[in-house]
């Protein structure tokens, strides 16, 4: 029978069961309340229930009473809201070394792309125990990322990326739901989440077709596009060199600093006079429509490989060249 | 006055003015106000709104705002808001009339406030009309090459551009709406002042379309440095 | 909205402060005051708008606490509405962990 | 005071004059609040239909009954509907209508044609929104986000826009009456504590229809402007934010729940008091937990936005906040429970919908706080579990105070008692049916069933057949009521002046009230639910009926 009635979700990914405790905890508390005030209007609705005879009592009220039942409450619920808070810090910060997987959502599909090259659409593969990261963005309209067995969602909005993480501890098929409504085939927009163990997964690496890595390709665009002309790594060019640079803090033109995420990156493409490098000029063209969202991933991932240590991993071999 | 005996006597012992369901003369005024001002409180969150947007934006793009900005016609801007100004000091004067029963100083001055509010509302056309010339609604057709050109010191995105001239229409083409209602109500109040519906003991509604118009000249008391004035200094 | 009438001459007076700050606000914005000029033009907005308010629409003579609390209140929700959504703009980017 | 004689021909302002233009014309608060109550109505069996649609499209995973666009219309058109056609509009503007004036004592509110205005506009709203319906409808969900309303549907985004703004002027109009109503025409005596706290609860509605209605409406007009003259303030392809959409459309749009909620709470604290014969327990604590609902109410809108790219740290404010808003509502429901205590409790049919409403609002409030959570609400929200817990507030909630209220002052209302035993059967039935349809989606929700889906996989099938049987249930409970109102009208009992035996200053005028309330100018000086003053009329051996 609950083959076609399960009523839990499969806990599949590392902060799912700290999800699942907190609501265990809630649904504790939520069935004691109820059950507290339905007995309590059953136990005063029957007792003191109409009768000839008897009169009700006038109460005023009670000030001792409502101070408690305020406070009280509130007590508990600062409880649940530092758990809630803490829980929701997890989720939303993914760990440093965690390996990327870019997401660009369009109307009504996913595609994902992995640092390897790898590209999937409405299908992700990951292994086992590997903490993964999703660099996501929309290409048209506001999209959500969710995957229940995780217990993760975030929007996938356009003009902008945004970011989520996970540790898969399940190998298994899992679902893959786009949870904000986007348009006709809003319901069609669902996809499955491989999860393998880590064998399975090189394997899957190695047997797909994959077009080089994206720092590769990135770097194939960088020089198409011919940035490298400007952004040199040798000597100093006419814009800013940018090795290293990834995750550091720039100064800008005006006085202030920004950190140099993926969203920096994405916005010096796109409008490169937003927010200017010290010490360099407003002489960068627009690329706005000029790229498009995977090019432009792609690109992303090529400037972080260029910030990566040396020998962090084989995703950046070869675009350390140069 | 010009209202008849008649008319009162079918209101038993009160004024015509005084509507059945209030007490007193008081109690009636008392409520118009404070209907009126609870209406200027959601025209405050209503204009509200735009400003939340205008302030992000202008934290994001101050470039764009600054350029769009300088793009203005600050005399016309200045010239508009001295228009409003005066025809606040028309409408205050007004009720003043009212209050004290001068019933021709008051057609007068409600002339001169509505001659000022189309004024503003011309000056504002002429405004938006060079705006319309030099491409810079926003739309398929915005052009932001000038100001690029015009200000080469100042670092442009065309695209936020846009987001500067779309509040622009928005806020004063919002604020233009609410000048061509007062207008309306003016109108309505001078044809009633002129037929003499307007005395010390019942002036409400010229009170109340006054207090409407002030509100109105305070919004752009506001527009005009948030859209003029944002970064006028020298260029260095 | 009641028995208090101002002088005129009082009117008079509000327009002439009313027509100086509006130059002034419009010459000052030329002068290179760094990041005080928006201050300033603010300021003096504030000023025009409240000698509006207090004596063109009679809220400092002839008005109750009624009106003054309607006033205060919808500032205040537009204050909420401005710095709770600048609560998520002033740290939106802001990296952590 | 409740033993005079009744003749049917005594005038009131139902029989004071008749024929269409008295009532389309009518200033009398009494009798635009039948206005609204027709209209309603009217928009609530299309709201209910949509729904039913819904939930039978969802009896199967696959998407077969209706085209997917179909389906997204459906949704979006049964949440446009409903709440600003209905909800919104419902107690305020039907009850609210017919009794702020006779409980403080006033002939009328203080703007009777700005009253009339307002169900006018309305009604081209609701013209607006029907015109909109039929001739292809809007897709864009109810919540209207961007960039996917301006720049992505086809459908006829403008014109559900200006509806809701047209609307939304409606809602704004009847706040404003009601405040000027409540502060500036209260009869002699009646000070502000001893206002019924049906009243405080309207209050504090009206100040949230006061000071948020403006910001939903700019946030439409810039969709509008946005779709018809391409200004680009939430177009991410010019730098537009279309999280500030959201920003701005929940400023409105949470408090709006209080909007629902907060009348209803207020029908409650009428209805338990006089089916316990005593003084509501804590009536101070109660009148100001409306005022903090309202403030407060102010406080959390980007709760909705947890998942949405907000900033990490404001998401921590809001959840905090969040969390305050709960208190005055627990206040609240503390407060009914204890007033039951040690009183002297009748089962009529206004009760049976008050302890519905209690526990189910509580049900609703206790799954608001795993939606307040941030670690929870991540994995849940825009799922079946916000579904089921905004119903479980507005349906469970806001609803069942209408209709308990609709039960309560009906007697006043149409002077004609409804046959007793029906409505106990209805509010029955309406409890069944709601917990069968709504309390499956909690279970959906937490699963990961998404909101707004034409098809599910398999798996969710047998919650969303059980929750489709519940609705057809809740549907038969809904359409009761009205059946036998409208047979009531004509062949009802004639009812007593005050027929429960309630206090308050609407029971003391006649059942239908004169054209002007009260034959004589009231002068209070009692304090509110004076329920030992009151002699029960139920002890009287006599049953209600006489």
């Amino acid at each position: 029978m609950f083959d076609n009635l399960p009523l839990w979700p499969a806990r599949a990914s590392a902060g799912a069961g700290n999800v699942d405790a907190l609501y265990i905890f809630l649904v504790l508390l939520a069935t004691f309340m109820s059950v507290a005030i339905f007995s309590m209007i059953l136990v005063f609705a029957l007792r003191y229930r109409r009768q000839p005879g008897r009169t009700a009592e006038q109460i005023e009220g009670s000030n001792a009473l409502e101070i408690t039942w305020s406070v009280v409450p509130l007590g508990i619920f600062m409880v649940i809201f530092a758990w809630g808070a803490v829980i929701y810090f997890q989720e939303r910060t993914p760990p440093r070394d965690a390996t990327e997987i870019y997401v660009v959502a369009k109307q009504w599909m996913w595609k994902l792309e992995h640092v390897e090259g790898q590209r999937e659409i409405n299908e992700l593969h990951v292994p086992v125990g590997r903490d993964i990261e999703m660099i996501m963005t929309s290409q048209d309209v506001i999209h959500s990322f969710y995957v229940p067995a995780f217990r993760i969602k975030q929007d996938v909005l356009p003009g902008r990326y945004t970011t989520a993480w996970f540790r898969a501890i399940k190998p298994g098929v899992y679902h893959l739901f786009c949870a904000e409504y986007c348009g006709s085939q809003h319901s069609g927009m669902i996809g499955q989440v491989v999860v393998m163990e880590p064998a399975q997964y090189e394997a899957w690496l190695s047997g797909g077709n994959t077009s080089g890595s994206l720092a590769s390709n990135g770097e194939s665009i960088f020089q198409q596009l011919g940035c490298v002309t400007c952004h040199r790594s040798d000597t100093q060019g006419r814009g800013p060199s940018l090795a290293g640079i990834f995750g550091k803090p720039v100064q800008l033109e005006d006085g202030r600093t920004v950190i140099a995420d993926e969203n920096y990156i994405r916005e010096s493409i796109l409008s490169p006079s937003a927010k200017i490098v010290k010490g360099f000029k407003p002489i960068m063209p627009v690329f706005q429509g000029l790229v498009s969202e995977e090019q432009l991933t792609e690109l992303v991932a090529y400037v972080k490989s260029l910030s990566a240590p040396p020998g962090a991993g084989t995703k950046v071999q070869e675009s350390k060249v140069q | 006055m010009s209202d008849s005996p008649v008319a009162l006597e079918n209101h038993g012992q009160h004024g015509p003015e005084l509507r059945h369901h209030f007490a007193t003369a008081q109690q009636q005024r008392d409520a118009a106000s404070l209907g009126m001002w609870l209406f200027l409180g959601t025209e405050i969150m209503f204009f509200g709104g735009m400003f939340l947007a205008y302030l992000i934006y202008r934290l994001w793009y101050f470039n764009e705002f600054a350029a769009g900005s300088r793009s203005l016609d600050i005399k016309l801007g200045t010239v508009n808001t001295i228009v409003l100004i005066c025809s606040s000091l028309t409408v205050a004067l007004g009720v003043r009339a009212a209050q004290m029963g001068k019933r021709k100083l008051l057609v007068v001055l409600l002339i001169l406030t509505l001659i000022f509010g189309l004024a503003f509302l011309g000056i504002k056309g002429v405004e938006w009309y060079a705006k319309y010339k030099e491409h810079h609604i926003p739309g398929a057709s915005f052009d932001a090459s000038d100001l690029i050109r015009d200000y080469p010191q100042i670092h442009i995105d065309p695209s936020h551009e846009q987001i500067y001239f779309s509040l622009y229409f928005a806020m004063t083409g919002l604020h233009a709406l609410h000048m061509i209602i007062g207008i309306g109500i003016f109108s309505y109040l001078l044809y009633h002042a002129a037929k003499g519906r307007y005395t010390p003991e019942y002036y409400t509604p010229i009170d109340l379309g006054g207090l409407y118009w002030h509100f109105v000249d305070v919004v752009w008391i506001y527009l005009f440095p948030l859209l003029y004035l944002i970064d006028r200094k020298p260029l260095g | 909205m009641s028995e208090h009438t101002l002088s005129s001459k009082m009117y008079y007076g509000i327009w002439i402060a009313l027509m100086i700050l509006t130059v002034v606000t419009a010459r000052i914005a030329f002068v290179d005051l760094g990041p005080f000029n928006t201050v300033v033009a603010l300021v003096i907005a504030t000023c025009k708008a409240l000698l509006v308010v207090l004596f063109f629409m009679h809220v400092k003579y002839a008005s109750e606490k009624l009106t003054k609390m309607v006033i205060v209140a919808s500032i205040f929700w537009l204050l909420l509405l401005l710095l709770l959504s600048l609560a998520d703009y002033g740290t939106r980017y802001a990296r952590h962990g | 005071m409740a033993t005079a004689v009744i003749t049917p021909e005594r005038e009131n302002y139902l029989n004071q004059e008749y024929g269409i233009r008295s009532w389309l014309l009518t200033v009398d608060h009494k009798r635009i609040a039948l206005l609204y109550l027709i209209s309603i109505t009217f928009f609530f069996f299309i709201g209910g239909f949509f729904a039913l649609l819904i939930r039978l499209e969802l009896l199967t995973p696959a998407g077969d009954l209706v085209q997917a666009d179909t389906y997204n219309k459906l949704f979006t058109m049964h949440g446009m509907v409903m709440v600003f056609f209905f909800l919104i509009p419902s107690i305020p503007a039907v009850l609210g209508n017919f009794l702020v004036p006779l409980m403080i004592g006033a002939k009328d509110l203080a703007f009777p044609r700005i009253n009339l205005l307002s169900w006018y506009l309305y009604i081209i709203a609701g013209v607006m929104m029907l015109h909109c319906i039929v001739t292809g409808g809007v897709d864009t969900g109810w919540t209207f986000y961007t960039p996917f309303s301006t720049a992505f549907s086809n459908t006829k985004v403008v014109e559900a826009g200006l509806s809701i703004f047209v609307a939304g002027f409606s809602s704004i109009l009847t706040g404003l009456n009601f405040v000027v109503t409540i502060h500036r025409m209260r009869a002699p005596g009646m000070t502000w504590s001893r206002l019924p706290l049906f009243i405080w609860a309207h209050y504090a509605t009206s100040i949230i229809q006061l000071l948020g209605t403006p910001v939903l409406a700019i946030t439409l007009v810039l969709v509008v402007f946005e779709r018809v003259f391409h200004l680009g303030i939430f177009d991410p392809t010019r730098g537009g934010d279309p999280l500030l959409f959201q920003h701005l459309f929940w400023f409105y749009s949470h408090p709006a729940v209080y909007i629902m909620i907060l009348p209803a709470m207020g029908v409650v604290a009428e209805i338990v008091p006089c089916f316990s014969r005593k003084r509501i327990f804590g009536y101070k604590a109660i009148a100001l937990s409306s005022i903090a609902i309202a403030v407060f109410g102010f406080l959390v809108w980007a709760h909705h936005m947890f998942v949405a790219g907000m900033s990490l740290y404001s998401a921590l404010i809001f959840s905090a906040l969040s969390y305050l808003v709960a208190v005055p509502s627990a206040i609240k429901v503390f407060n009914w429970t204890a007033t039951m205590y040690k009183g002297s409790i009748s089962f009529s049919t206004p009760m049976l919908y008050a302890f519905g409403f209690i526990g189910l609002f509580t049900m609703g409030g206790l799954t608001g706080l795993f939606l307040a959570a941030l670690g929870i609400d991540v994995h849940v929200t825009d799922t079946y579990f916000v579904i089921a817990h905004f119903h479980y507030i507005m349906v469970g909630g806001a609803v069942m105070g209408y209709l308990g209220g609709m039960h309560f002052w009906w007697p006043k209302i149409s002077g004609r008692l409804y046959p007793e035993w029906l409505g106990k059967f209805a509010a029955l039935i309406v409890f069944l049916g709601f917990n069968l349809t709504f309390f499956p989606q909690f279970i959906l929700g937490y699963m990961g069933m998404p909101r707004r889906y034409w098809q599910y996989p398999p798996e969710f099938q047998v919650l969303n057949v059980l929750s489709t049987a519940g609705s057809t249930i809740l549907a038969v409970g809904y359409v009761l009521p009205m059946v036998y109102f409208l047979w009531s009208m004509r062949y009802g009992k004639l009812a007593d002046d005050n027929p429960w035996g309630a206090a308050g200053l609407e029971w003391q005028t006649t059942s239908p009230p004169p054209t002007f309330n009260f034959d004589k100018e009231p002068e209070v000086t009692w304090e509110a639910y004076n329920y030992d003053q009151i002699p029960d009329p139920a002890a009287e051996e006599v049953p209600v009926e006489r």
